[in-house]
């Protein structure tokens, strides 16, 4: 039974990190609090028995943090006072918000009660990981034999998202001319 | 006025990484030769990778690092990895008709005893290892001359990394 | 049932911060939340009460570990969604760069009315 | 003959990293004829397996609700077709158009990658699948709606990548819970699991719909989730603004709301009436403020967003000859709207503006142009020898066997709306008195004007043999999608439930 209660509560430490995450004025300690999440996050994988995940979730985080401190270290990073008008679009969303989570409620009622997964094709995994694949690790054996395909697309999105990041940054020819710092830059 | 940019952080910082970043990669090995085991596989052990060489770039300076593995071979590595990906599909599609088939698995005679799951794990590691640490170089290195015009006083050569 | 519930709350704050934040990096520490929260929310349907974790151990018998495992199915998406999230974080801070180098400030507003 | 499926991603997969790690030698030529001889190839294996029925390739080897699976049914070779079809078109005509660009060897791998994306969308037969698909084309179409990196472009790819992850997100939460109360992921077990045990009016199935509408809208651009669209199609490079308007939105949003509310989830009548009004709205909305546009880009953007009403009205109406006329009306458009883009981009390319006020008496300088785009907004407005006429009639007609009237009003009011537009935009541009601008502008180069005269023979031929195609390519398509339990045979086999 404390299992599901320790789950609560770091759900609980999970939506006081967001929501300070969204309210804090200062971006540098809006990102910490994200990464504060990111490990309670972590941490809630481990006891919902899901070490695999529990390790990628605390290794991935290191280096988002390092790629979203990136973007705010050097750059003015006190947040923007919000302007009137835009306090009422704070409202509307939140009744709009408010309305969708009524309806998330119900709807949560019917899903099958929590703890009893229906695993009508995981059983199949589970019994002939070992027997078929020879792995004994279930969730490496469907990564990359019982869906391959996914894993194979999953390498394209990390491959096309770094390619594209990279043609965002090239230095295109109109900074080319006035790249005031004089460095030859061989192309 | 080329000011001599003091390349990396203090020596307590450089003898630490040169001491993590062994256990780092023994760590990322780690995962792949024994993904099919033990939890953790293809990712964590390329982002592991990842983290290491950053860790270096951070300790020693770009320059360090940039004879080492510099950009456009960690881009190549990339291009690499997710063609040994495609190419272990493909030779399951040749040898037994569907694509991405484990055409040698559960034969105790390998060393690996499930066939091509180490084989897509190490494809895997290298993709997201070096695309990573790709990224990284990128966004901290490119960008390092984020605001524009002349008030900017930062002198690091900002060589393009890519000689596209 | 109230995780459910309450991951979808950490849903939808992150769709909030999105939403009503100008701020460009706020935007994605919103998506960020966004992805955490589904992620969360694939682990929380695939977990069995007292379950272990899908890995089979030397010392555990079959029908006991097919008896407690956990879904691993769930696990197999979240890891590939994990790698998805980093993948959109580092183009969106790619862009978030630039546009700062462009336009000189990280407000949507101010960028939409620039713009013109 | 089935091992020839997985190829459609392979291919442009390979060629896309080979033409990134082969970048040092040769930069000219070589990704674009490379990326033009891998489209051709896809077109002739898609010629090989066109006419071969039903096929299905169990990725790795297990069978179908187990291991991820590809089908290629009628409904999936249209698809196919399309995508190829107008990728090859627009790989013809960015051949000489990307000449400006100094890196084009990273737009065409990610051109490529788009094509990949799409293309695995489209054929596989498993929802996650279609997820992670949707991913790689989505990314690839974010970083090129940016690609030339002025202020402009980067705001727009910024608003439409927020847009994407927000519609993404939705999806993944919708597969989720799909995922949770049906116990698999593959959409003919899903399909039968729904069938069997008859749980359609479960609370968290309706709440799924609900989040699919939304994920899929957003990627496909109808009005509640329209914002990204007049923004991004205008600022990315001519070929992707007629890849995004022809193909992306059609096979990202639409394609999964066909298959996933024919073949999966039974589209209960809220859904069908959901649709019907979305698709009436963004109709009349797209087109009034289509009609308030100067810039020509964003003109046939905000017309893409009322036709994307058309086919939504179409899909909703859920009786055949409906979802006749939003198939007829998707090929249509993806034709007809590609070459308005693409010559938008020449006559942007040649005058260096897109303003209609400025650009005047096109049809001296610029002839063929000016030609393909007359005939472009011919068939766009429904004249009749033109093929956006027949597609709008089919439609209008399949409105009112339903005897929906608000539907038939709101259609017969928006074709008026475009026929009136796009009369203003060719007064404007093409038939008035040449400004000066276009006096020193000379015609567009050869590639160029090839696909354009393509596009506009293509709009004609379809419009004039309307019949045969409706017959031999459409209906099929149409077949498939009712005949839900033709599907789960063809995929399942009699394989018992796990």
């Amino acid at each position: 039974m404390n299992t599901i209660l320790l789950l609560h509560l770091l759900l609980v430490f999970m939506v006081i990190g967001s929501i300070i995450t969204v309210e804090i004025k200062n971006m540098l300690s809006a990102v910490i609090s994200v990464g504060a999440v990111g490990f309670i996050l972590s941490v809630t994988f481990l006891f919902l028995g899901a070490p695999d995940i529990a390790i990628t979730q605390v290794i991935v985080e290191i280096l988002s943090l390092i790629l979203l401190i990136r973007a705010t270290i050097n750059v003015d990073n006190v947040a923007i006072e919000e302007k009137g008008e835009s306090i009422f679009s704070n409202r509307t969303t939140l009744i709009f918000v408010g309305i969708i989570l009524v309806f998330a409620w119900i709807a949560f009622q019917s899903l099958p009660a929590f703890g009893e997964p229906s695993m009508r094709i995981s059983r199949y995994y589970l019994l002939n990981a070992y027997s078929k694949v020879g792995a004994s690790n279930i969730v490496a054996s469907i990564i990359l034999d019982f869906r391959a395909y996914d894993t194979f697309g999953e390498l394209l999105v990390l491959f096309t998202s770094i390619s594209g990041a990279f043609a965002v940054l090239r230095r295109g020819k109109i900074d080319k001319h006035k790249d005031h710092l004089k460095i030859d830059l061989e192309t | 006025m080329e000011k001599k940019v003091e390349s990396g952080m203090s020596s307590i910082v450089k003898t630490i990484t040169s001491v993590m970043v062994g256990f780092m990669m023994l760590f990322a090995g780690y995962f792949i030769l024994f993904g099919d085991e033990v939890p953790g596989g293809g990712f964590p052990a390329g982002v592991m990778m990842a983290l290491a060489y950053i860790l270096i770039t951070l300790a020693y300076g770009r320059e360090f690092v940039e004879k080492r593995v510099s950009g456009i071979t960690a881009s190549k590595l990339t291009d690499v990895g997710v063609l040994i990906f495609l190419f272990v599909g493909f030779f399951g599609l040749y040898f037994s008709g569907t694509f991405l088939n484990n055409f040698l698995q559960n034969n105790e005679s390998l060393f690996f005893t499930s066939g091509t799951i180490i084989i897509n794990d190490v494809a895997v590691a290298l993709t997201v290892g070096m695309s990573l640490y790709l990224i990284f170089l990128a966004l901290a290195i490119f960008g390092r001359v984020v605001c524009e015009g002349s008030l900017c006083k930062d002198l690091g050569r900002d060589s393009e990394e890519e000689k596209e | 049932m109230t995780l459910y519930f309450l991951d979808f709350l950490l849903f939808m704050i992150g769709l909030y911060a999105l939403v009503t934040k100008r701020h460009i990096v706020k935007k994605i520490l919103g998506v960020a939340i966004m992805e955490y929260s589904v992620n969360l929310f694939l682990i929380l349907i695939g977990f069995k009460m007292s379950g272990t974790a899908p890995i089979m151990v030397a010392d555990m018998d079959f029908a006991t570990f097919i008896r407690t495992a956990v879904d691993p199915l769930p696990q197999a998406l979240v890891l590939t969604s994990i790698v998805i999230g980093l993948g959109t974080l580092a183009l969106m801070v790619a862009i978030a760069i630039r546009l700062y180098e462009r336009y000189g400030t990280f407000d949507m507003h101010e960028i939409n009315r620039l713009r013109g | 003959m089935d091992r020839i499926l997985p190829f459609f991603v392979i291919i442009p997969v390979f060629s896309a990293v080979s033409t990134l790690l082969v970048s040092r030698w040769e930069r000219r030529k070589f990704p674009r004829i490379w990326s033009i001889l891998t489209v051709s190839s896809l077109l002739v294996l898609l010629y090989f397996i066109w006419d071969k029925g039903v096929l299905v390739h169990e990725m790795g080897g297990w069978k179908a609700p187990f291991g991820v699976v590809l089908v290629k049914d009628s409904l999936t070779r249209f698809m196919l077709l399309i995508i190829n079809g107008v990728a090859l078109i627009t790989l013809l005509y960015s051949y000489s158009y990307i000449l400006k660009r100094e890196d084009y060897l990273r737009f065409f791998s990610l051109f490529l990658l788009m094509l990949a994306g799409m293309n695995g969308v489209v054929l596989t037969g498993d929802l996650f699948n279609l997820f992670i698909f949707l991913e790689i084309a989505s990314i690839a179409s974010y970083v090129l709606v940016g690609y030339d990196i002025g202020a402009e472009e980067l705001e727009a790819a910024f608003k439409y990548l927020i847009m994407g992850v927000l519609a993404s997100m939705c999806i993944l939460i919708g597969i989720a819970i799909v995922y949770s109360v049906t116990g698999s992921v593959n959409m003919a077990d899903v399909a039968r699991f729904i069938e069997t045990n008859d749980i359609v009016d479960n609370k968290a199935i309706l709440m799924a719909t609900g989040l699919f509408i939304l994920g899929f809208g957003l990627k496909a651009g109808f009005v509640p989730f329209h914002a990204w669209l007049p923004d991004a199609h205008p600022s990315a490079p001519a070929p992707i603004s007629a890849m995004l308007s022809g193909v992306l939105i059609k096979s990202l949003g639409i394609y999964p709301l066909i298959r996933i509310f024919y073949n999966v989830i039974p589209m209960s009548p809220v859904v069908s009436n959901i649709f019907i009004f979305l698709g009436s709205i963004s109709m009349i909305v797209g087109a009034l403020m289509g009609s308030g546009q100067i810039d020509i880009k964003r003109l046939f953007a905000f017309h893409s967003v009322s036709q994307m009403g058309y086919i939504i009205v179409g899909v909703g109406l859920g009786t055949p000859l409906g979802l006749i006329g939003a198939l007829f009306h998707l090929l249509n458009h993806s034709v007809f709207k590609s070459l308005l883009f693409l010559s938008s981009g020449a006559i942007q390319s040649s005058t260096g503006t897109r303003n209609m006020k400025k650009l005047g008496g096109l049809r001296e300088s610029m002839p063929v142009t000016s030609g393909s785009a007359v005939v472009g907004a011919l068939s766009i407005s429904g004249v009749p020898p033109f093929n956006g006429f027949w597609s709008k009639l089919i439609i209008i007609l399949a409105a009112f066997q339903v005897k929906n009237i608000w539907a038939a009003s709101a259609l017969i009011l928006t074709a008026f709306l475009t026929l009136m537009c796009f009369v203003k935009f060719q007064r404007h541009a093409i038939f008035g008195e040449a400004s000066e601008i276009v006096k020193r502008s000379k015609e567009a180069p050869l590639p160029m004007l090839m696909s354009l005269v393509i596009l506009g023979i293509l709009c004609l031929a379809i419009g004039l043999f309307n019949q045969t195609i409706i017959t031999n390519i459409i209906t099929p398509a149409q077949e498939i999608l009712f005949d839900k339990g033709a599907y789960i045979m063809s995929v399942l086999g009699n394989v018992g439930g796990g």
